[in-house]
């Protein structure tokens, strides 16, 4: 049923993919959240809704977008918004079930940075993006995914910069702050898959990448990771899957190598 | 109201953009304005506040040719590429001199130009929990919703001197249609003091239907046709978004001499109008 | 998100919408839901808070009939033709009951309408400035902008536990598309708990364009396909405003008895869906 | 040049159609301010940009509309925006050069009543529509033109009700009470027309329809109307004007007489 010969990156493409459920609404980033949503959307969830930032509404797309606003996007779409409105009615509005987001770094409460690392805020070592739609999708989708390659670099004990709330210092922190969502419930890597913890919040691995072990994860997140008391095996991709996540890729490097 | 003057692009430039000014020029990802910053990095302007969502090549390319003291923004990156390099060189380094920086996020700027339309003084949202951005801006504050007590983010309505966009077309009698992704430019223009709008082509119909997204001549001070002006990013209907483009700047804007000859022998010796390839 | 239920205009009301409601029907004459106002009036519901910022003939009915204990709204009366007598003698002479009233400007509504699809929990905008309705409506009060000083209007956000519109079409898969006068209807929807949208017709594809105004499916609770369901009031693209209905509805409304028997005749006998006349 | 036979009625919707200067952009209401720019922009100003509250942008309407949203208004238009979207970026926005205000009650400082008159707010004696979109229009068009027929029961000394402000209570009570705009600059009626005082903003006759006499005026005023110093006759409307606005008129008739 499975294909050993598998990439990490597609291990966590796949495992966000599963993560969405048919008929969700759902806020997708440029990369890793897009071929994750329009995976979904291919197999397993043929009526999840995929919102992009840029307004465009329940679209369709064939290929992966390098942008947050692609043709591809608009041309696909439902009807295409403007961005006032996308933030005010469509995100604000409570209309998101799922916001994915990505991050330079993560902490351990799934807060997030995408804005500094490094130096002060002003002299920065490294000026990052910033923060996009981040800070209002971590606080108006219903819930977030975090989909991050770990490395200690990414998983640290304290950001640089706080760009995007999760689950602030811990247990209540959150709400207290103002958020009425519920935050990052899922943090999907290349090695695993973590999950808050019911109490304190913090990130705790549930499920491990087939090959993957403690060890290696122990050795790739700058805090001191717990793991859940049951922790499973990630499912492998299916073949079925991984060819039709292929298939997205390739004709999305094809569409992309030229002027289209 | 005036309608809006149908002129080239330079005289438009010349007419509207001031050393010192505050200027948008938005876009998001779709129709932004390269030929129109193009031409006003061509005129030489400098001490520009820049304001715009999503600054990408463009800024990269008003910043490393230093137009700009200062820039407004709430994501900056050349989009599924990587980091712009001249807008680092200038806040890490201070090169070709030193950028002020006023961060937000997309839902505060798009809220601060909807505000700036609405001729409000602020914009009102549910924004900024929990994380640092306030910190480091002090145009970012609250207000108490009078009836649940809840606080709500506040920052200033988006005001800017001049707002530069691209839209698909105008009519002869200077009314503009944009189409597909519309991003904030009509809320940019209706905040500015002074817009600019460059257009594909001039037409006698707008068509579009009876909802369509339409900018009437009366709220716009100047309309150049500019066939792609938009490119290297697209013009829905016309031409699609060079993204082997996007790609190929990376290394042009990494290193200040590449970027410099580049810049001179792709803008500044061209003619106002003229491609960048 | 669960998307929208394509039904029957009568299962739709049963379905949706109860005794003690707040009720927006919305259309700025245009796209008025006359029909599922009358299957409202047939289905007998009461203590009704109705809910339109203009109040026309389908609230008339709606009040005459007995439907409502409350009315918000920012203008009552029969458009070009006079006032609106049933809702006068609700108001003046507690007939057929008495009708407490939340009266607002049509600024207030639309922009507590937008604040309700925004998820916010009050409206901001400059209004309300030296007038008496913040004397006799408590729910007109101010927040001060932090930055300039200056005091705003504040009202809280619309929020009806059911909003009823009526649209040009649907697709198959639940999505409406409106055209032409749009008023607030996408608003109303979006603010609402509960929504019932009845349709000139259920098509496969919406056309409409690149940014067409669409509530997708899974904004929408029931859908009903209703030929003419806005009528005396129009459908741009489907049927022109029956102003001479209008204006017939003067002398019928004002005296009690003739109310009450058109109302039977015409209404109350009639099937869901069947036109008025 | 002129003919003596015109109406009331027509000298009031020809003078406030003169008051319209090309190119501005007027927020129009239902009746005679329909008819003074639709008159204007069919003879003097073919640049006048009309508004109405529906949100239809730069209309063009042949007939004249019973309604504030005819699909004529929609059919006709540049575009067709959202109310809301008509009240904060065209209205609140300060794109209006001039309003046009009806009423049911004025006072001498052009305050306007539409509300209610006789008994008390909760049990009127008479109910009017109530605000409408006139409250925002009296303090965000640049400046307003009041249309009112002129009686003692509609000019009076004291409002039953404040639904619009006008120059408040005289002198620069408007702009203490906030408003940043000019407010009534003038009032056109069935037998002159009035303008502000420049100091005590008190509305002051400062044209006399042709015709009319002194004691008309002062007898159709339920405050003590004043004169300014120097008042002249109203020029009487022209034949041209005349036929141009009976046409619409006829149009109009023909138009709403049946279905359409």
């Amino acid at each position: 049923m499975s294909d050993r010969t598998y990439t990490a990156d597609e291990m966590m493409t796949v495992a966000a993919s599963r993560a969405l459920r048919n008929g969700q609404v759902c806020f997708v980033g440029i990369g890793q959240p897009s071929a994750a949503a329009n995976l979904a959307r291919q197999t397993h969830a043929p009526d999840v809704v995929l919102i992009y930032e840029s307004g465009t509404l329940e679209t369709r797309p064939d290929v992966l977008p390098l942008s947050i606003g692609d043709g591809e996007l608009a041309e696909t779409a439902l009807t295409n918004v403007s961005v006032p409105e996308m933030f005010r009615y469509w995100l604000q509005g409570g209309r998101i079930d799922v916001g994915f987001l990505g991050a330079a770094q993560v902490d351990r409460y799934g807060n997030i940075n995408t804005t500094v690392i490094g130096g002060t805020y002003l002299k920065p070592k490294t000026r990052l993006p910033g923060a996009g739609g981040a800070p209002e999708i971590a606080t108006s989708a219903r819930e977030t995914f975090i989909l991050l390659r770990q490395s200690p670099r990414a998983f640290v004990e304290k950001l640089d910069f706080i760009t995007s709330l999760g689950h602030g210092s811990g247990g209540n922190s959150r709400a207290e702050a103002g958020a009425k969502t519920l935050g990052p419930t899922r943090l999907i890597s290349d090695l695993c898959q973590m999950a808050p913890h019911p109490e304190t919040k913090e990130l705790t691995v549930t499920t491990i990448h087939p090959g993957v072990t403690r060890d290696q994860i122990i050795a790739a997140t700058g805090w001191a990771i717990r793991f859940a008391d049951s922790v499973t095996e990630t499912p492998v991709p299916e073949l079925s899957e991984l060819a039709v996540l292929r298939e997205i890729h390739a004709r999305t490097a094809r569409a992309h190598a030229g002027q289209a | 109201m005036p309608r809006a003057v149908i002129t080239s692009l330079k005289e438009a430039v010349a007419e509207n953009v001031r050393d010192g000014d505050s200027l948008s020029l938005e876009g998001f990802t779709h129709l932004i304005p390269y030929a129109a910053g193009h031409e006003i990095i061509r005129q030489g302007r400098r001490d520009l506040t820049l304001i715009r969502m999503t600054p990408d090549i463009i800024f990269d390319q008003m910043i490393g040719m230093g137009c700009a003291r200062k820039l407004v923004f709430s994501w900056g990156g050349n989009p599924g590429v990587g980091s712009l390099h001249r807008m680092r060189d200038a806040i890490e380094r201070d090169w070709p001199q030193p950028l002020e920086i006023e961060e937000h996020s997309h839902g505060a700027m798009a809220n601060a130009y909807e505000a700036g339309a609405a001729g409000l003084p602020c914009a009102v949202f549910r924004g900024y929990i929990g994380n640092d951005l306030p910190k480091v801006n002090d145009r970012i504050r609250s207000v108490e919703c009078p009836f649940t007590g809840e606080k709500l983010a506040a920052i200033p309505a988006m005001r800017p001197d001049v707002a530069v966009i691209h839209a698909q077309k105008a009519d002869r009698r200077g009314n503009v249609l944009l189409e597909g992704i519309i991003g904030v430019q009509k809320e940019a223009v209706l905040a500015a003091s002074r817009s600019i709008v460059t257009v594909e082509e001039i037409v006698d119909d707008l068509g579009g239907g009876p909802n369509a997204v339409i900018l009437p001549s009366w709220t716009i001070s100047a309309i150049a046709a500019v066939p792609n002006g938009a490119f290297p990013s697209y013009a829905h209907g016309y031409y699609p978004r060079d993204n082997s483009f996007y790609k190929a700047w990376d290394p042009i804007a990494r290193d200040r001499e590449t970027f410099r000859a580049w810049m001179d022998s792709h803008v500044m010796q061209r003619k106002t109008g003229e491609g960048v390839q």
